[in-house]
C-alpha cells in the first residue's frame, strides 16, 4: 500500500506513556532513545515499524505487547463498607519494592505481591479492584505505545504539552477552520500563522503535496514552523507547496533593499564574494517571485492565527482572494474577533460574518463506569468565518423591502449603501 | 468537484445566498429563469461573472450573492432528505479518523449526502469513497447528484443494508464511518472491511446513549481498541451589550425630583381639604401608584 | 401535615398542557378557568385539589387521568428502510378530523383511526411509531397537568416565558445565589431586585416567614414583584418580612420631602383632611423605621440582580453589611462583573472575589432513547461572589513572603497597601 | 446551628481563610494557638473580635481572615471523608427537591457531610433530617461532627446500609436524595420513606451514566413519573486579556529597519570581499536566522 506510514529514520514520534502523558521522542539510526524516567532503547529496533503498537523495554530492546481490550468488570455484591478510610495503604514498603525492581523482577509481578500483601484488597469492589490494578501498573510498567502523528494527534499533543503556543487551538476548532476554509487537494492557500506552524502544517497536510501555501510571518528569515516537525512530512510534500513572506515583503510598494548589486566583474575580489553575489540574486529572485505569486491573488481561502490585530491583516491580504472565497479567523479571546465582526457587518464585499466557538466534551468509556472526563480544557477558542464577495453597489438601494423583514439577518444588506471606511474595501473584480 | 474557474458557466452548480437562513443550490441552463421573493434572475445573466458577485435583480427589487459550492454550503442549502450531520460533527470526525488527501474512506448511510460531499472534498482525486444506502430512493437520489457534482469516479455508491449484508470491500477502508440506528449490527462487516496492515479507524455517530454504550460494547467485542466518545458543538458566540449601564445616582435624583412634585400637589390638596375632580383618581397618600421606573425595569 | 399544599381560591396555577407548554392560570372562586385554546373547567373543580394530578377536561369538568409512567419500547426488527421520505402524511382529511372532533370523539379515538388508516404505520420502527403516537395525542388531548408552584418550577415557568424579564436568572444560577449568600430561615438580608421579583421570592421562601428582607428599589411605590405572585404565599409571610426602600430614600443624608406637617387644628377643614394627615405620618413613621433597620446594619448577606451599575450599588450597601457576610451579584453579561471583580480585587474588606457561570444541561431521559436535549437555553448569566470582611491595614504590610508564592491567589494580601478609591471601603467595625 | 452573635467566642466553630486554595476550620478554645506557615495565632486573641475580622499574625509574619462557617465554606474546607458533592450539584439538588423551611429530608450516604450541612441550613429549625451512612467510621465522624455544630436536634443519623435494610422512617419524606454506588437497589425502600399525601422528589447522583440508566429503570418500574436527568456545573470566568494587539503596520516598520541594518552590514562584507573573525557565525546570506520576532511569539 503507498500511504503505509511507518516510522523512518530521524522522525519524530510520540509515544504515550502508562500513565497516559505523551512524549515526541526523535528515533535516530544507530541511537539510543529514552523515554522520559522508564527507560530507554535502541531506536533501530523503532524504525519500519507501523503505528499503533504497544511495546516494552526489555534490554533497551522493544518487546511487542498484545493488544488490550477493555475488559468487563463483574460487579459483585462487595462495596468498601467494611475498608477504612485512610487504611487502603501501600502494602509493601518502598524499600521492598525498590529491591524487586533491582532484582529485575517484571511489573505485573510486583503489582501481584502487592495485591496479596493487601489485607482489605479482597473486601473492594471489583470497580475499586481494577482502578487499583490500572494506577499501578501505570507506575511500574516500562511500556509505551506509539502514536500515529495525524494532524489530529499532533494537535492534541501541542495542546496538552503548552496550548499557548498554538494559541489554545483545539484539534476540535482546527478542524473547524480547516472546513470553514474548504482546504482541498491541490488548491491556493494564504495563511499567516502565529501558532507554532499549526495552521500550516493542517493546510499542507490536507494539500497532499500539490497547490500553494503562501504564508505571511513576521521574520526576517523563513518562519520555524515546529509543530510541521512532528507530522514527518516527505520534504517535497513541502518544499514545492510552501511559499513565505513576512509583514514588510508583502506590501505592494516595498522595495527590496537587498536587491542584486551589480559590481563590475573587475571589481570581483574572490570566488566567495562572487558565491554571495550569487546566492543575494537567487534569493532576491526567489522574493520577486514570491510577492508576484501573491499579487497574482485568486487565492481559495485565506486563515488566520495571529497575534497580531486582526483587521489589519483582513485588509492586507483579502484584495488577494477570489470571489467566494473564505475567510477563517482564529483568536484564544472573543474580543479582537467581536471588533472584526463589527466591522466587517458594515463593510461591503464581505458577506455572512458568523463568530463561534468549539465545545468538545470527552468521556472515559469503560464497561459500567462512562462518563465526562471532568479536565474539561477551557475553551480552543473563537473563530470567525466570512466569505469574500465581489460588492455592487447599484444593487443595494434597493431593498428596503427586505430589509424590514424581521429576523432576515442580513447585514450587508443594511449599511452597504453607508459610508465604510475604505481599509475594509477589498479589490474589486 | 464543482467548478474551478474565476468565472461561472452554463451547467455549473451554484450557490444562491439569499438571506443567511435561505441557501439555495441551483445549476445554470442559460434560457431558465430564478424567481423568488428577493427577486427575478436571467440564468443566462450570470454566465461569465465571478462566482462570489453580488448581483441585482432583473426587476429592481432586491439582489443575491452567487457562490462558489463547497460541502459546507451544501450542507445548509441542500435539500435534507433526513437528518444530517452539521459542521462541528462533520469536521470532528474527518480530523479524527484522519480523513486527508489519497484516504480510503467508507460511509453508511449515504442519507442526505451531507457528510459524502466533504469527505470527497477531503481525499481529493486519489482518494475514494465507498458510500452504502438501505434506502433506495434516498440512494438513487444521492447518486444523480455526485454525478452531477462531477464526483462519480470519487465515489461508488451501493443500495444495500450493510447490517444485514455487509460492505463490498474488505482490507480496504483507511477509515470507516457509520451513522445507522443500530451501528453494532454492522460492527463484524465494518472490521471486515477495514484494512489490515496499519491503524485503520472507526467512528460511529448516535443520538442516544443507549445506542453509543451498546456500539462501544461491540466495537470492543469485535476487538477494536482505543474506544472512546466525543461530543462536539459549534455555539455562536453571542456579543454581549457594552453599553454603560444606569447608575443608582442618576436614578435616586429622578425619584427625588419625582417626589418634590407629588409633594407640591400633595400639600395643595391638604391645604385645599378638599377633593378635586380631576384628583379622584390620583391617589393622595405616601405611596403614589405612579412608578418611577427607570429605563429597561418595566413591571407591569 | 402542615405543609400540604392545595390549590386555594386566588392562586395562581401553573399547568403543563400535552404539547409541553406551561401556562399560568387564576384560580377564582366560582369563575371558569380557560386554558389556552384546550378549554375550560369550572375553578371549583381544581380548588382544594393537591398539585400533581393530570385532568382532562370533559364538559367543563376535570376528570383526573392516571398517572403515565414511561413505557418500555420494544425494538423490532423493523425499520424505516421501506418508507418514502414525504409520504408518512396525515392519513385522515383535515375535514375529517374536524368531523370527528365535533361529533365528540375522543382524542384517542381520533389517534386510533389516524393510524388504522396510516399505509406505512406498520412499517415504522416502534421507536418512530411511539413518536407518532405522542404527537398525535399533543395534538388532541384536551387535558393538562398542574405543577406545584415551588421556586424551581416558577423559575423555569419564568426563564421560558419571558427570561428577560427575570435577568436571564435560570433555576440553576438562582439556587446557586441562594447558596453562595446563605440564606436561612429568620435571617436578615439585603437585595436589589430588578429581576420581576425573583429574587425576592427565593429570599421570602427560603426564610419561611421569619427575618428581615430589606429590598432597595427603582420606584416611588413599593416595588411590584410579579414573580412572588406565582408563589402562592399566604400573606403574613411576606407582610412580616419584607420592606422596601428606593435608592432615594435609602441615602444616608434623605430628608424626605413629606415629613408630617402640623396643621392647627381649627384650620383642619374635613374629615377627609384628617385622614390624609393621618396616612401620612403613618407612611413616614414606616419608611423612617425601615430606614433605621437599614442603617442599623448588621445585614447576613446582600444580593443584586439589577439593571444599574453594580459597583455603585456595593458601594451604597456594603456597608449595612455585618463582617463574613456574602455579596452575590448577579448580570446577564459578563463585562459589568469583570468590571466590578477589577475594582473588588484592589479595594480592601472584600475577600476572594470569584466570578462564575452556571452550566446546565437536561437530558430526555425515555427508555433506550436518552439524549441531551438541544435546547441548550445560552446562558443563565454571571455571578459575582465576594465575602465581606474588616480590613486590618497593620496586618497587611509584612506579608511580602507570602504573596510570593506561585498560585497562592490572595488578591487582597497584594494591594491591601495601595490606595483604594475612598467609595469602595466598608464601613470598619 | 453555627454562631449567629457578631462576636466570636470561646467554643465557636470559625473557618480560618488562609488563602483562596487554603481553608481550615477551627474550634476556638483559649489556651491554645494556631500555627501555620501564615503565622501564629493565640485563639485567645480571636475572641470578642467580629467575624469577618483580618487577623495579623502574632509574630508579625502573616494574616488570616477569620470567616463565620457557611456550609458551602465548611464544603471547601471541611475534612475529606469521602468524594464530595459541590456547590452547583448542592445548590440544585436542594432547588429541584424543593428543600426548604420546615422540609422532611432522607439522605443517604452520610458521607463527608457536606450535603448534610447544606440542607440543615436550608430546613432550619423547623425541619428534619435522617441521614444514613453504611460506613460506621464514618458514621461516627459525621454524628460527632452534627453535634458540635449544634444539629444534634435537626438531624437522625443511622448507621445502615440503605440498600440491604430500608430507611427507618415510612411516609415521611418531602425530598430523598440518595448518593450510593448503587442507588437502584434503595429505590424501592425510598418509596416507602416518601409521604404519599401530596408531591414528594427524589434524586439520586451519579458519576456514571450506566448507573444513571439503570436507576432511571428502576424508578420508572416502582412508578416514579417526571423522571429527567441534569448535569450542572459552576464554571469560573476566566478573564479574557483586553490589552491592544500589536499592528502588522508595526512589525512591518521593524522588519524594515533590521533589514537596513543587515543590509549594510552585507554590503560592507561583499565590498570588503573578505571574511571577517568576527563575522564567521553571523549568515550572510538573505535569509538571516537571526530571528526580529516580536514580542509573544517565541520560536525555539
Amino acid at each position: 500500500m503507498l500511504n503505509l506510514p511507518k516510522i523512518q529514520p530521524g522522525h519524530n514520534v510520540l509515544v504515550r506513556q502508562p500513565n497516559g502523558d505523551v512524549r515526541s521522542i526523535k528515533v535516530d539510526r544507530d541511537s539510543i532513545v529514552t523515554v522520559g524516567r522508564l527507560g530507554s532503547f535502541y531506536a533501530n529496533e523503532l524504525i519500519g515499524q507501523p503505528y499503533g503498537f504497544s511495546y516494552e523495554m526489555v534490554n533497551k530492546q522493544l518487546k511487542i505487547l498484545p493488544v488490550r481490550t477493555l475488559e468487563e468488570v463483574e460487579d459483585t455484591d462487595a462495596t468498601n463498607e467494611l475498608i477504612n478510610d485512610g487504611e487502603f495503604v501501600q502494602p509493601l514498603t518502598l524499600d521492598e519494592i525498590q529491591t524487586l525492581k533491582q532484582s529485575g523482577v517484571h511489573a505485573s509481578e510486583i503489582i501481584k505481591r502487592q495485591i496479596e500483601q493487601h489485607a482489605n484488597y479482597s473486601l473492594k469492589t471489583e470497580y475499586s479492584k481494577d482502578k487499583y490494578k490500572k494506577r499501578k501498573e501505570a507506575k511500574y510498567s516500562k511500556s509505551f505505545i506509539t502514536i500515529e502523528p495525524t494532524m489530529h494527534n499532533v494537535c492534541d499533543y501541542w495542546f496538552n504539552k503548552d496550548q499557548n503556543r498554538i494559541r489554545d487551538i483545539r484539534p476540535d476548532t482546527l478542524s473547524q477552520m480547516l472546513a470553514m476554509a474548504n482546504v482541498l487537494p491541490g488548491g491556493r492557500y494564504l495563511a499567516v500563522d502565529d501558532a507554532s506552524g499549526l495552521v500550516a502544517a493542517a493546510i499542507l497536510e490536507r494539500m497532499g503535496g500539490s497547490g500553494t501555501l503562501l504564508t505571511v510571518c513576521d521574520t526576517d528569515s523563513p518562519p520555524a514552523y515546529p509543530v510541521v516537525a512532528n507530522m514527518n512530512f516527505p520534504t517535497e510534500m513541502v518544499q514545492s507547496v510552501l511559499k513565505s513572506l513576512n509583514w514588510a515583503t508583502s506590501e505592494q510598494h516595498y522595495v527590496s533593499v537587498h536587491a542584486p548589486v551589480e559590481i563590475p566583474a573587475d571589481e570581483i575580489r574572490s570566488d566567495r564574494q562572487k558565491t554571495r553575489l550569487r546566492k543575494r540574486k537567487v534569493a532576491h529572485e526567489l522574493l520577486e517571485n514570491t510577492r508576484e505569486e501573491l499579487f497574482a491573488g485568486e487565492f481559495e481561502a485565506l486563515m488566520v492565527a495571529s497575534q497580531y490585530e486582526p483587521s489589519g491583516i483582513i485588509d492586507r491580504l483579502v484584495p488577494y482572494l477570489a470571489g467566494s472565497a473564505s475567510i477563517v479567523v482564529h483568536s484564544p479571546h472573543s474580543q479582537p474577533l467581536v471588533d472584526l465582526q463589527n466591522k466587517l457587518r458594515n463593510a461591503p464585499g464581505f458577506l455572512g460574518p458568523s463568530l463561534t466557538e468549539g465545545w468538545l466534551r470527552k468521556y472515559q468509556v469503560l464497561p459500567g463506569r462512562t462518563h465526562p472526563t471532568m479536565n474539561s480544557s477551557g475553551s480552543g477558542g473563537y473563530i470567525l468565518h466570512v466569505i469574500k464577495v465581489y460588492d455592487d453597489p447599484t444593487a443595494s438601494s434597493v431593498i428596503i423591502s427586505r430589509s424590514k423583514k424581521p429576523k432576515t439577518d442580513t447585514e450587508q444588506t443594511l449599511d452597504s449603501s453607508e459610508a465604510t471606511p475604505p481599509s475594509l474595501r477589498p479589490s474589486s473584480p | 468537484m464543482w467548478s474551478k474557474a474565476r468565472e461561472i458557466a452554463a451547467g455549473d452548480t451554484v450557490i444562491l445566498w439569499l438571506t443567511r437562513d435561505a441557501l439555495q443550490p441551483l445549476i445554470i441552463e442559460p434560457g431558465k429563469e430564478f424567481n423568488s421573493k428577493f427577486g427575478s434572475y436571467r440564468h443566462a445573466d450570470l454566465v461569465g461573472i465571478p462566482f462570489g458577485s453580488k448581483v441585482g435583480s432583473r426587476t429592481g427589487n432586491g439582489f443575491i450573492h452567487v457562490l462558489r459550492p463547497t460541502p459546507e454550503l451544501w450542507t445548509i442549502a441542500l435539500p435534507h432528505r433526513t437528518q444530517i450531520l452539521y459542521l462541528a460533527d462533520i469536521a470532528f470526525i474527518t480530523s479524527y479518523l484522519n480523513i486527508k488527501n489519497g484516504s480510503q474512506v467508507v460511509e453508511a448511510g449515504t442519507g442526505s449526502g451531507s457528510f459524502s460531499h466533504s469527505v470527497m472534498r477531503s481525499i481529493g482525486a486519489s482518494g475514494h469513497l465507498w458510500s452504502y444506502e438501505f434506502h433506495e430512493t434516498r440512494a438513487n437520489k444521492a447518486r444523480q447528484e455526485f454525478q452531477r457534482h462531477g464526483l462519480s469516479d470519487r465515489v461508488t455508491l451501493t443500495h444495500r443494508n450493510v447490517c444485514k449484508d455487509g460492505f463490498t470491500v474488505t482490507d480496504t477502508a483507511d477509515a470507516l464511518f457509520l451513522d445507522l440506528p443500530a451501528p453494532w449490527d454492522a460492527i463484524e462487516h465494518a472490521k471486515k472491511a477495514l484494512r489490515k496492515d496499519r491503524i485503520a479507524r472507526i467512528c460511529c455517530f448516535s443520538p442516544c446513549i443507549e445506542q453509543v454504550l451498546r456500539t462501544v460494547s461491540a466495537l470492543n467485542d469485535s476487538g477494536f481498541t482505543d474506544i472512546t466518545m466525543y461530543e462536539t458543538l459549534l455555539r455562536p458566540y453571542d456579543i454581549q451589550q457594552t453599553s454603560s449601564l444606569p447608575t443608582i445616582g442618576e436614578i435616586s435624583d429622578k425619584l427625588k425630583q419625582s417626589e418634590i412634585r407629588r409633594e407640591e400637589k400633595r400639600l395643595k390638596q391638604i391645604a385645599s381639604g378638599h377633593r378635586g375632580g380631576t384628583d379622584s383618581k390620583s391617589p393622595a397618600n405616601g405611596n403614589s401608584q405612579k412608578n418611577v421606573s427607570a429605563s429597561g425595569g418595566g413591571y407591569e
